[in-house]
């Protein structure tokens, strides 16, 4: 019997591609529908699935939490454990369209939370890791319920199915945000479960990734030193947690989080000037068990940005645009040139080398 | 020739190719061959041989041999030969039986019941000659402190930490129960090699403290050959708490192997028995180990590595646990199977557990305590091929030790005679016509190509599982599978059976 | 030129040497049949004193008093320094090996003739065969400089 | 008058080993040899081996039959120089030619000296044992039926035994000297020597002198008669020194050279058996009529003579001569404490003072002789080295670590 994610561990190929306004301006959904429809053979049907940032301006200062219920039960337990420790400030379903390729999805919601501030404080902990810490143990402990969105004014909209058609099915050409990522699925093993569709987020972060890490256990079994559960077993999954404990919980810059996770060979640091050979050097002593190896090109979204990284072979294809204000990333050009023709650059980041687009006067 | 005791060996001399040229005379110390002047041929009195395979390897015209006596006792599926004969040596002398190297029952091996990872299709393997294969790695502790300077730039607040370029030490051997050619091989090898060699409890011979940066002194229960330089030139320290050959016994070099030499390095009398106590006469806790840990942290400026060894027992892993919070930043794991220059046979066959097993429960349990990056750990006893290595770093290892295998390359037949101080090859042996058997210029060089050869493997076998660094090696136990093994087995592994998928 | 040197303090005074020289210059391809119930004559000797032992070959001199002191021309020294004796000259007088200060020119076997080694040249060998099966790296083959 | 950068008189080893230190040194100037002989260059000792079987005319060949070319030599053979010019610098030679030299090399040899001998002049096969003439001269005459009387028991006459031994039908020796090889045998060697050179059927006529010849009788001073067919005469030789004796160089026994091979007058060498060496066992100047001595003041005096620098000066007298399978090898002067061993066939003795190896005998212990001869030659102090145990063996064992190491682990 096939198992699901979680169950077992899940390698797949991909197609990924992002978009930013560096201005700010807003954009709808539609054009990462258009683009990630070019890649369609990149995928396989069995997931698909975008990050939109600035999104929610309305509700910014609370946590949007996107949630897929399996089971009644599951939802009201969840719903419990929520209660418990946020105060919701709206919830409803999100609004769907039917279509005939997405099939068998489950019930889908979206809270607007603040975590409760008494408990926030009984915790000792940092608000950020109160919600992170949430989000892990629902995942991890509840059967049916699967927190997808976590951050901040973005949201993640994933599913079973081809990219373009999950974009449809959630009406992502009514979202409106600066940011966009967006991911098409070809999982090698399993059916493709709707909670193990990328992007994969925890707070705002957002990863989507195409590639099969050969690093995975080592990260893994790292990672939940920290308290990290990897219940999906993906990649992404693994990659996500990685880059929210060296950026959020070491205080990492977002370059220093590239140099661990595709760290220069040791022959190539050598050749380096200072101080940045030491400064890698002393990131690989410290976080040797975080570099990824095996192919993967990723797009983390962040609050206010996307860094593209590939791994340090660029085993994996990605190239990066731009035009005026936007900047794109993607697996293929076709997919850039498909939703902007005329491009004022495009290249190919070199393996290991990040790209990091934020909004103008913002610095990771 | 003992009356109950029949040698164990048959020396076969091919006398059709026998040229008598008495190069197996004149090269077995135990007096195994000699030449009958009247017939012009040679003889051999077996009861002395210890089948060293040194008259084997070198007679010329390849006439030797020495196989296994057929003769036999009385079948006995209980009382096997080997038994019998203990019981008559023991009847005869009253003593202790004593023996050397490695455990020589067959007790499972572990690493031969696990098998590889490799890629196909979904994620490429790499290959080695095209693309860069890192096998450098730094020992020690991870942990530390995310501080800027005012440049924004990160702070160095790792503690000492040893680097190395292949995954592989040579472990503690002391000088007195092995020659000082062996040593300066192994000295030499190491610095060659990028990785280190370990003085073991014998103290540092004054000729070697130029191989001080690659050198790990040991401060072991009799502190033997211990005082400040030594413990200033080496480049990290180890404190044995126990060896896997004999866990809870202490070290007997007899007076023999006590050369003027030895004496001098050890710091103790010339040919009187060195005897190392059981435990540290200052560590009967694990608070006491800290302190030790603490004062040689002192003693050298908080300067160098310090590791803990410890055979491993049942319950390693939660002594582990201990040392890894007890400041030491390097813990040293040595398998029942690892080898000695002497221990008491029946402690050598019958106590302690795998290196596998502890190797697994150990890495395990850190991580469950959150701890893992306080340690490095290092595992030996028994690692035979780059293989194994591979297979101790994907459950968890940071480095293995290697001294049998060293041994081996130096030209050791495992005849398991050590204690003899007669050593044919000039390994563990002092008297001075042996050691000079063994030229540290053709010895080390043997040392450097096993370890390249193993290097060269883990390459190729990091490559087929898509993996270009160590570091994404380290603990990567997706990577392995179990084969011929009980559900216990795979859960004290930490492993899926073979044809378990991802 | 590549000479052959003993390096002395790893010379086990084996004298596997003697016999892969004897075997060497033998020209029978079986060390068995060359050597079996025969007295060896090689070209190189192993002295023993105590635990010292090293092995002794022609040090093909530069100026090789052997040549010099040659009653009939069979000694020679050829353009790639070797010192080689031609057995067909040579009337067996020795006053090569009266002169030779290393006790490295020797009688050969019949009395006929003087023999030496010629460092493995004129026996098919291609490197010197007591360097080549010295257990411990105790003979080597190579340049030097030269002595004072 | 055709001027060469070198001449060199004679043609034998002491030329071949002129032309070979000249070369070393100056690979281009002229050079022009000059022999009596009508033969290409061989080894003079070689004679007895022809006789014997053990090589031929065209094995005898000192050096190969290109090695005049080769060296850019000029060869004039069946030519003898008459007399130099020191002043002119020429050479004149028998024919009436001259030559012009830059410097000279004087290599003459010797030749053969009889005492006057009453009657000798009636002896129909009279022959001398010195150059190859001599010896296809003598081989003419041999027969299975042959009666030999041999005059003189030093090394040539008996080389000559030992040539012709198996050829003529009986062969006699007789010296005046009361043992055989009296000049490098002591009696224990000389008795070993003789015992063997009678099994192979010499008869000895030692201490005693031919009063007198008579055609095919020879009478000796005791009174016993020796009929013959064939006279070889080996009592002494006499050094060809005339050239530079006439032109008053100094001569003693033999020409007067220094360590460079110089005699007295200005650019003219010498050089071989017609020259003095200075003898480091005896401290005495003296011939030695030895081809391994002749190669070295040969080679000496032509790296001088090119301009370059060498210096011969630890000549001593050795000898290896073998009869009929046993090999005797001599050296050195047998004074001071002589260390004997005495074996059924073999005998070793040397001979120690003033801390020095002065000389040796050895019947029959070839092995590593050299290594005596290096003691006796560079005059290493015996305190040096294990002395008893070298007397025992000759072997490097005996030598302390460091010498072995200065001379074994460097190129020599």
């Amino acid at each position: 019997m096939l198992q699901r994610e979680g169950e077992i561990r899940n390698p797949s190929g991909c197609a990924v591609t992002g978009v930013i306004d560096r201005s700010g301006k807003k954009m709808t959904g539609e054009s990462m529908i258009e683009a990630i429809a070019v890649m369609h053979d990149r995928s396989n049907g069995l997931g698909g699935g975008f990050a939109g940032y600035g999104i929610y301006p309305h509700y910014k200062d609370f946590y949007a939490f996107h949630l897929f219920y399996e089971t009644q039960k599951a939802q009201e337990e969840t719903e419990a454990f929520i209660r418990r420790h946020f105060e919701i400030v709206y919830s409803s379903e999100i609004q769907t369209r039917k279509l005939p390729t997405v099939k068998n999805e489950p019930v889908i919601f979206r809270y607007f939370l603040a975590p409760l501030p008494r408990k926030l404080a009984n915790s000792h902990l940092d608000e950020r890791e109160y919600v992170a810490r949430c989000v892990i143990r629902i995942n991890a402990e509840t059967t049916g319920a699967y927190v997808f969105s976590s951050g901040k004014n973005m949201g993640i909209f994933k599913g079973v199915g081809y990219p373009e058609d999950i974009g449809r099915f959630y009406r992502l050409e009514e979202y409106e945000g600066y940011a966009w990522t967006c991911h098409g699925r070809y999982p090698t093993n399993t059916p493709g479960w709707w909670g193990g569709a990328h992007p994969f987020g925890l707070l705002d972060l957002s990863v989507v990734h195409n590639g099969e890490i050969s690093s995975y256990d080592a990260n893994r079994r790292y990672m939940e030193m920290f308290g990290y559960r990897c219940t999906l077993q993906t990649d992404t999954e693994v990659i996500t947690y990685i880059v929210d404990y060296l950026h959020r919980r070491k205080g990492l810059t977002l370059q220093e989080v590239s140099r661990v996770i595709a760290a220069s060979f040791w022959s190539t640091i050598a050749r380096k000037e200072e101080p940045a050979r030491s400064q890698e050097t002393l990131l690989r002593r410290m976080f040797p068990s975080l570099l990824v190896t095996g192919p993967f090109s990723i797009i983390v979204g962040f609050e206010g940005g996307l860094l593209a990284l590939g791994d340090r072979l660029k085993l994996r294809s990605m190239v990066c645009a731009e035009k005026g204000d936007k900047a794109y990333i993607s697996s293929e050009e076709s997919a850039i040139r498909k939703i902007e023709p005329s491009l004022d650059k495009i290249y190919a980041p070199a393996g290991g080398e990040p790209v990091i687009y934020e909004l103008y006067g913002r610095r990771s | 020739m003992d009356l109950y005791i029949r040698p164990d060996y048959e020396v076969v001399r091919n006398t059709d190719r026998c040229i008598a040229c008495r190069v197996c005379e004149r090269q077995c110390a135990n007096e195994v061959h000699t030449f009958d002047p009247e017939t012009g041929k040679m003889r051999a009195d077996e009861s002395k041989c210890v089948n060293c395979h040194r008259c084997v390897s070198l007679c010329p015209t390849h006439a030797l041999k020495i196989v296994k006596t057929d003769n036999t006792y009385r079948e006995n599926a209980n009382w096997s030969a080997q038994t019998i004969n203990e019981v008559y040596r023991q009847a005869n002398t009253g003593g202790v039986l004593l023996s050397s190297m490695g455990n020589p029952k067959p007790f499972p091996v572990f690493w031969d019941k696990m098998l590889l990872n490799a890629s196909q299709v979904t994620n490429p393997p790499i290959d080695p000659l095209r693309e860069p294969m890192e096998t450098q790695l730094w020992l020690g502790k991870r942990t530390a402190k995310i501080e800027r300077d005012e440049k924004g730039l990160l702070k160095d607040t790792l503690a000492p930490q040893l680097k190395l370029s292949v995954p592989i030490l040579f472990s503690a051997m002391s000088y007195g129960s092995i020659s000082y050619n062996a040593h300066e091989s192994l000295a030499r090898a190491a610095e060659e090699l990028g990785t280190y060699y370990n003085t073991g409890e014998g103290g540092l011979h004054r000729d070697f403290y130029r191989y001080g940066k690659n050198t790990i002194v040991q401060v072991a229960s009799g502190r033997f050959g211990v005082h400040k330089e030594y413990l200033e030139t080496a480049a990290a320290i180890e404190i044995k708490m126990g060896q896997g050959a004999k866990p809870g016994i202490g070290g007997h070099l007899p007076g023999a192997k006590i050369s003027a030499d030895v004496s001098e390095t050890r710091m103790i009398p010339q040919g009187v028995d060195a005897i190392s106590p059981a435990p540290h006469h200052d560590i009967y806790s694990i608070e006491d180990l800290k302190q030790l840990v603490d004062s040689l942290k002192e003693a050298t400026e908080h300067k160098k590595p310090i590791i803990v060894k410890i055979a491993a027992v049942h319950n390693a892993a939660a002594i582990a646990s201990g040392i890894a919070r007890s400041g030491a930043d390097i813990i040293a794991i040595d398998g029942f199977r690892g080898g000695t220059g002497a221990a008491p046979t029946r402690i050598r066959d019958n106590v302690g557990i795998p290196i596998e097993m502890a190797l697994a429960q150990i890495d395990a349990r850190l991580r469950d305590e959150g701890i893992r990056d306080e340690v490095s750990i290092l595992v030996g006893g028994s690692i035979r091929s780059s293989a194994d290595v591979v297979k101790a770093i994907a459950l968890g290892a940071d480095a293995c030790y290697i001294g049998t295998a060293a041994l081996l390359a130096l030209g050791c037949h495992l005849c398991r005679s050590c204690h003899t101080g007669k050593c044919n090859w000039g390994i563990a042996t002092q008297r001075p016509d042996l050691v000079k058997r063994l030229n540290p210029d053709l010895a080390y060089k043997r040392l450097v190509n096993l370890v390249s050869a193993w290097k060269h493997e883990i390459e190729e076998i990091m490559g087929g599982m898509g993996i270009n660094s160590l570091e994404a090696l380290r603990g990567n136990r997706l990577m392995l599978r179990g084969i011929g093994l009980t559900d216990t087995e795979l859960r004290l592994l930490g492993i899926r059976y073979a044809g378990e998928s991802l | 030129m590549k000479r052959i040197y003993v390096k002395e303090e790893w010379c086990l005074g084996c004298h596997l040497c003697e016999y892969e020289c004897a075997f060497a210059n033998s020209g029978i391809a079986d060390m068995v049949k060359a050597l079996k119930g025969k007295t060896i004559h090689p070209n190189v000797h192993v002295e023993d004193c105590g635990d010292i032992h090293f092995a002794v070959n022609c040090r093909h001199c530069k100026d090789p008093i052997c040549v010099h002191s040659c009653i009939s021309g069979a000694l020679t020294k050829g353009e790639d320094g070797v010192v080689r004796i031609d057995r067909d000259k040579c009337v067996g007088c020795l006053t090569c090996v009266l002169v030779c200060p290393y006790g490295a020119v020797l009688p050969a076997p019949d009395g006929h003739a003087a023999m030496k080694c010629a460092l493995c040249t004129d026996n098919g060998r291609g490197e010197p065969n007591c360097v080549k099966y010295c257990p411990n790296g105790a003979i080597v083959f190579e340049e030097r400089e030269a002595a004072e | 008058m055709k001027k060469y950068d070198y001449i060199l008189i004679g043609n034998s080893t002491a030329s071949v080993a002129a032309i070979e230190g000249i070369r070393s040194v100056d690979p281009r100037g002229s050079i022009l040899v000059v022999g009596d002989e009508e033969r290409f260059v061989y080894g003079r000792p070689l004679i007895s081996y022809y006789l014997l079987g053990a090589t031929d005319e065209r094995r005898m060949d000192y050096r190969p039959r290109s090695f005049y070319e080769d060296n850019g030599a000029e060869l004039r053979l069946g030519v003898r120089a008459e007399r130099i010019d020191p002043a002119a610098k020429t050479v004149t030679f028998a024919d009436g030619s001259a030559a012009k030299y830059g410097r000279l090399l004087v290599a003459t040899g010797s030749r053969p000296f009889d005492p006057p001998m009453e009657g000798i002049e009636s002896v129909p096969h009279r022959f001398h044992f010195m150059k190859m003439a001599d010896a296809l001269a003598l081989e003419k005459y041999l027969s299975p039926a042959a009666r030999v009387l041999i005059v003189g028991a030093g090394l040539i006459g008996l080389k000559c035994f030992e040539g012709i031994a198996d050829r003529v039908g009986s062969v006699a020796v007789v010296d005046l000297a009361g043992r055989v090889l009296p000049s490098i045998l002591d009696e224990t060697g000389a008795a070993m020597v003789q015992r063997k050179l009678e099994e192979h059927g010499a008869t000895f006529y030692l201490s005693d002198s031919v009063a007198r010849f008579d055609k095919d009788t020879a009478t000796l001073r005791s009174g016993k008669r020796i009929e013959f067919d064939i006279l070889v005469t080996a009592v002494g030789v006499q050094p060809n020194t005339e050239l530079v004796k006439d032109v008053g160089g100094e001569v003693a026994r033999g020409i007067v050279t220094d360590a460079c091979g110089r005699t007295s007058i200005p650019d003219v060498y010498a050089a071989g058996d017609c020259a003095e060496s200075f003898d480091i066992a005896s401290g005495t100047r003296r011939i030695l009529a030895l081809l391994p001595n002749a190669y070295f003041q040969g080679h000496c005096a032509g790296v001088n003579m090119a301009g370059g620098s060498e210096r011969f000066d630890n000549a001593a007298p050795f000898n290896a001569i073998g009869f009929f399978g046993m090999h005797v090898l001599t050296a050195g002067v047998y004074e001071g404490e002589a260390y004997v061993e005495k074996g059924e066939k073999t005998y070793k003795a040397l001979f120690c003072k003033d801390d020095l190896l002065k000389g040796f005998i050895l019947i029959d212990l070839p092995e590593r002789a050299g290594v005596y001869t290096a003691m006796l030659r560079e005059r290493i102090p015996l305190s040096q080295v294990d002395a008893e145990s070298l007397k025992r063996s000759p072997g490097w064992n005996a030598f302390p670590a460091e010498m072995r190491k200065a001379r074994f682990t460097k190129e020599v």
